[in-house]
């Protein structure tokens, strides 16, 4: 159940995500070294303008392709479509942009 | 009948594609719920992260990184054969993206223990 | 002893489906398509099912064949009979059931109506550029676009692909392989005047975007054609478009 | 069984039977001329495009397209080619239509056929041509022509009755028009009468009552049957024609008697008897490039005269060519054999003459009207175009040209023909009893008659004859039709029940049979495909005349009409003077 749009929307994302999983597997291949507290984390990452707008971007590139994914699995797997369908992968969108981002506000700003 | 028939290595390659982005996909919310635990809640999330320490949960988050590796590298794979005009062996890059999934999923694995 | 196949058939209609035994004498040079008339013809004449070219040209007597779509007359037995234990010395066994995919009419027939349908919804047809006053257009048959448009012209509508492909089982409103790969054809046919219409007709909720690449329609294509390199092809067609209109 | 009360009912104004070439290119003929609002509605026997013979179309598509070849040139082939016997008003509207009629699959239609290098469109001749005439796309030439023509119909808004078999033409009461057809809905087995204004028949003949034959399986002479129970004239009934080389691969397999190209010949493929040995070059100078009709006799020859019991076909073998070389240049052909067990590149494959095309057919004049207000016919059921044999590429020519001449006559005529009419209520329960006739009675086995049919056939009635063998055919014909009519279907299950129709079909065939064996009797002597061991001369060319067969009364006549040299005499020509023989550079 996808459009040109919905697809590239997909697709883009996808491609943003690249670099983003990347930073983010070496990241934590490197931090986990020795074992993660809290403040480790935090240490790294408060306060820092580049991992607000790393972590906000993979937010909201994640949030927006997995909706899109899971609204695809919904379609084939569930038989879902229509209005239900649309309102799902928007919602999904929405739940994981909320979570997404008071994690990132949570990582970065506080 | 018999089901047999449809796994060849793109099947394959699909199967996990679409498992592993649907593992995330669930995952991805209870991640960024544990993180948000830092605005609440510092002390629980180092709780939670000592509790990761256990080696069982060790193996699902390796689980994890793993599954993402997969999913990454399935997915330049499609990528790379919508949007490059080749007419490369196909299983052959389902393959290679198997197998560095697992390299990424290994050095994180040594890592860590 | 002759050998002798063990052949199961899915039969019944919609509603009502069930799985018959026969034992059919194993000859040499025989199709999956002539153990089904065999069938027919000695054993149960009720039973159903369609063929007319018996070459692999019609592209009508596509079914399953142990849970593989194929062309049933050109699928010779031996080459996918289920030798068993004994390596077939008792002339092995075979499980015979309608195209999946489409609707059953009875038996082994089933209604094409959807496959064609959804032909027509790719707006996959000639939109014609000259008349028949005008000479035919000088196309050269090594350019780049003709040879392109070439690999996928000599499909039959068999709809083997379409039975294949798990895309087109969950997802009823996608147009599947051979629609999409006719639509690519005419894509890259110069002579053809309804690009953008095409283009349309393939980029909305059931076009070619919804192909997962899972290629089991280049796999079982029996005409060794390649929808799925085609889709990719419409994919970035497509795509390209919604970026030229921004 | 209460099945003849219940009979569903549809209108339209024109109807087309069938999807062959002839069918579909009516249809679209018909949509375009005649005025919005028309009703067309294409019924057959399986589904739209998806059979008859025009799909299996290999070699391609004559037409003369200049390059130094003209129509009279095509003409003049063809009118050799059918020697002296075609209707030439026919022959000349086949040549003449052909070029606008290719130009308007390219452009309008959306087929692509070969090109030249230089992007022109590629010809190249077929035995019994004097230019390179045939225009084809590889050698899948019927699937490009059918499944565009097909896309184009489907896109259109034409009624279709898929799996609709036509059993019966159902004139007026007072017989002077045709009002409608009645045909079986496959699918629930139940009775449909459609009436039209207008009814083109092109269900393509199609000779499947020979031991070996080409055409597809949906193809049993039902168009002719209908038109000779309805007491409308049918002419060269005795004109089958064998192709030479048809796969002998057994009784028990469908492929048998599928054809393998004429191309292979002409590449220099061999024939080989049962010892072994070449023998073309004992019947004809061109060795195996000679025409299908002499190398099917001399095949047949050959076969007679084999003592080796478990041979019963000639060999052609390819492998001299390099197996390589073989399996590149015919790839098509090479994995069609592969898929069935032969391997044409490299062995040998055992090959048998097989019916091929029926030149036979209804007597239409060159607008495709028939003796019948209402009634069209066009494609292998009409009769005259080709005479006594047809060139190869002459097939798919005459069913889309005259298919589209089907289509604007009858929409032009349709001004002419407001109402719908009513049928013959007596006709109409005729063709239903006959068509319910084995449905009352014990079940039995209906293949083995066809076999026996295809035997008696193939035996007496095929490749030569001679009176007493046409006799013995008769009576085998005779006996096989009296027995049938004995043997029930059982009629619980009449949904897609293929027994009922096989049953059907071989109605069809011994009607037709009966009437190619007493038109064989009639002509004695030797023409194009029918040849007559005991009358082997031509009869003389300037006495040509034709077979007129038809019903009178319940009874078959059969008469001869002479030939209306109307453009050409034999021994002229139309070619200017000092044209050369042929435009085709020696092989
Ligand atoms: C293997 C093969 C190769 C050939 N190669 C060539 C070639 O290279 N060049 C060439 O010029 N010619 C060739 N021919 C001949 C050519 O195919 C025919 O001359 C031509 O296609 C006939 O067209 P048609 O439309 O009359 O009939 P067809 O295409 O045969 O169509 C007949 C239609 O009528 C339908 N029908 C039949 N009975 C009924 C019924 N009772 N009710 C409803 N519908 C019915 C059929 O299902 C079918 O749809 C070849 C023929 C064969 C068999
Ligand atoms: C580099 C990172 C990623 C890349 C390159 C990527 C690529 C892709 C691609 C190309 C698809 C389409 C597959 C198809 O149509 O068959 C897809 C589907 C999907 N992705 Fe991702 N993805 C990435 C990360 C993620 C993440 C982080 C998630 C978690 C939210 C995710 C969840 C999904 C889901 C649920 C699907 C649908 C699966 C399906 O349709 O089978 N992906 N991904
Ligand atoms: S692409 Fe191949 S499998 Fe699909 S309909 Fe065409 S010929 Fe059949
Ligand atoms: S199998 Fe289906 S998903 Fe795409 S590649 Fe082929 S159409
Ligand atoms: S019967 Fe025509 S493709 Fe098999």
């Amino acid at each position: 159940m996808l459009d040109v749009r919905l697809y590239l929307a997909q697709r883009i994302t996808a491609l943003l995500m690249v670099p983003f999983v990347l930073v983010h597997l070496a990241v934590i291949v490197w931090a986990v070294q020795g074992g993660l507290t809290a403040a480790e984390i935090l240490s790294r990452t408060q306060g820092s303008p580049f991992w607000m707008l790393f972590y906000g971007g993979f937010v909201v590139a994640a949030s927006v392709h997995g909706a899109i994914g899971l609204r695809v699995i919904a379609h084939e797997w569930l038989g879902l479509r229509g209005r239900v369908l649309g309102g799902l992968t928007l919602g999904l969108g929405l739940v994981l942009l909320g979570l997404g981002m008071r994690a990132v506000i949570a990582v970065v700003v506080a | 009948m018999k089901t047999l028939a449809r796994s060849h290595p793109l099947w394959l390659a699909h199967v996990l594609h679409r498992l592993s982005g649907l593992a995330l996909a669930l995952f991805l919310p209870v991640h960024f719920w544990v993180l948000g635990l830092a605005l609440t809640d510092p002390a629980m999330l180092d709780g939670f992260l000592a509790f990761a320490a256990h080696p069982l949960v060790k193996l699902a988050e390796f689980g994890l990184v793993f599954l993402l590796a997969v999913h990454a590298f399935g997915g330049l794979r499609l990528l790379a054969l919508e949007f490059l005009p080749w007419r490369a062996p196909h299983k052959t890059a389902a393959a290679l993206a198997l197998a560095g999934s697992f390299g990424v999923a290994m050095t994180f694995l040594l890592q860590v223990i | 002893m002759a050998a002798v196949l063990q052949v199961t058939v899915h039969r019944g209609t919609a509603g009502a489906r069930r799985a018959e035994r026969f034992e059919v004498p194993s000859e040499a040079n025989q199709t999956v398509l002539d153990v089904v008339s065999w069938i027919q013809q000695n054993a149960d004449p009720t039973l159903s099912y369609r063929f007319a070219c018996r070459v692999g040209m019609c592209g009508s007597c596509a079914m399953m064949v142990n849970g593989v779509p194929r062309w049933t007359c050109r699928t010779h037995v031996q080459k996918v009979v289920d030798r068993g234990r004994n390596g077939g010395r008792d002339g092995g066994r075979i499980e015979i059931g309608p195209l999946a995919n489409l609707p059953v009419i009875k038996d082994l027939a089933v209604d094409m109506a959807p496959f064609f349908d959804k032909w027509v919804a790719a707006g996959a047809h000639h939109h014609p550029t000259a008349t028949r006053a005008d000479a035919p257009s000088p196309v050269r048959p090594d350019s780049a676009a003709r040879e392109v448009a070439n690999a996928g012209i000599e499909c039959i509508n068999c709809a083997v692909c379409y039975a294949a492909c798990d895309t087109v089982a969950h997802n009823p409103d996608y147009l599947g392989p051979a629609a999409l790969q006719r639509a690519w054809t005419l894509l890259n046919d110069d002579r053809d005047g309804g690009h953008e219409a095409i283009l349309d007709a393939v980029s909305g909720f059931g076009g070619c975007h919804n192909c997962h690449s899972i290629g089991s329609c280049t796999l079982r294509c029996p005409n060794e054609l390649d929808p799925m390199t085609a889709i990719a092809g419409l994919k970035r067609a497509s795509a390209r478009r919604v970026w030229r209109r921004g | 069984m209460a099945r003849t009360g219940e009979i569903d009912r549809h209108d339209t104004d024109i109807l087309i039977l069938g999807s062959g070439g002839a069918g579909l290119v009516g249809a679209l003929h018909a949509l375009k001329a005649a005025p919005g609002g028309t009703r067309v509605t294409l019924a057959v026997k399986g589904l739209v495009g998806k059979c008859g013979c025009t799909r299996m179309v290999q070699g391609g598509y004559n037409v003369a397209l200049g390059g130094g070849d003209t129509v009279e040139r095509h003409f003049m082939d063809t009118i050799i080619g059918g020697k002296w016997l075609p209707d030439q008003d026919m022959a000349w509207r086949l040549c003449s239509t052909a070029p606008e009629r290719i130009r308007e699959l390219e452009n309008e239609v959306g087929c692509f056929f070969d090109r030249n290098p230089d992007g022109t469109l590629h010809q190249k001749a077929f035995a019994g041509q004097t230019a390179d005439r045939t225009v084809h796309k590889g050698d899948l030439t019927g699937i490009e022509i059918i499944n565009r023509l097909m896309e184009q119909v489907l896109a259109r808004g034409v009624d279709k009755l898929e799996d609709h078999r036509a059993i019966g033409l159902i004139p007026t009461r007072d017989g002077a028009a045709l009002a409608g057809v009645l045909m079986i809905d496959m699918r629930t087995g139940r009775f449909r009468f459609v009436r039209a204004r207008a009814v083109l028949m092109a269900t393509g003949g199609g000779p499947t009552m020979y031991r070996y034959h080409t055409p597809s399986g949906d193809k049993t002479m039902d168009g002719l049957a209908m038109a000779l129970r309805l007491g409308l004239p049918l002419r060269d009934m005795e004109m089958v024609q064998f192709h030479p080389t048809g796969l002998l691969a057994g009784r028990h397999t469908r492929m048998t008697g599928t054809v393998l190209e004429e191309g292979l010949r002409g590449a220099g493929g061999q024939l080989l008897n049962h010892a072994g040995q070449r023998f073309m070059f004992d019947y004809d100078v061109k060795g195996e490039r000679a025409t299908r009709d002499v190398v099917s006799r001399a095949i047949y020859a050959e076969m007679r005269r084999n003592t080796h019991p478990d041979q019963e076909g000639v060999f052609l073998s390819m492998a001299h060519l390099g197996p390589e070389n073989v399996a590149r240049k015919f790839r098509g052909m090479v994995k069609r054999c592969a898929d069935c067990g032969f391997d044409l590149a490299g062995g040998r494959v055992e090959v048998v003459p097989t019916a091929h095309y029926f030149m036979g057919g209804v007597v239409v004049d060159v607008d495709t009207r028939t003796a019948l207000e209402g009634l069209y016919v066009a494609g292998e059921d009409a009769g005259g175009a080709h005479g006594s044999n047809r060139l190869g590429g002459n097939g798919v020519a005459n069913s889309t040209v005259f298919g589209g001449v089907a289509g604007d006559v009858m929409a032009a005529d349709l001004r002419g023909m407001t109402a719908l009419r009513d049928p013959d209520p007596a006709v109409l329960d005729a063709e239903m009893a006959r068509a319910l006739h084995p449905l009352g009675r014990k079940p039995g086995l209906v293949q083995p008659l066809r076999t026996r049919l295809q035997d008696v056939m193939w035996d007496h009635v095929g490749v030569m004859r001679t009176r007493a063998g046409l006799e013995t055919g008769l009576a085998g014909i005779a006996g096989i039709s009296a027995e049938m009519m004995e043997v029930g279907v059982a009629a619980d299950e009449l949904a897609f029940n293929l027994t009922w129709h096989d049953w059907l079909n071989l109605r069809s065939l011994c009607d037709i049979s009966e009437v190619i064996a007493r038109a064989a009797l009639a002509r004695e002597n030797s023409r194009g495909a029918h040849y007559r061991e005991d009358f082997p001369d031509d009869g003389g060319l300037e006495a040509s005349d034709f077979t007129v067969a038809r019903h009178l009364g319940g009874a078959l006549e059969v008469t001869r009409e002479a030939v209306t040299f109307s453009i050409v005499r034999p021994g002229e020509t139309i070619l200017p003077a000092g044209a050369p023989e042929t435009l085709v550079a020696a092989p």
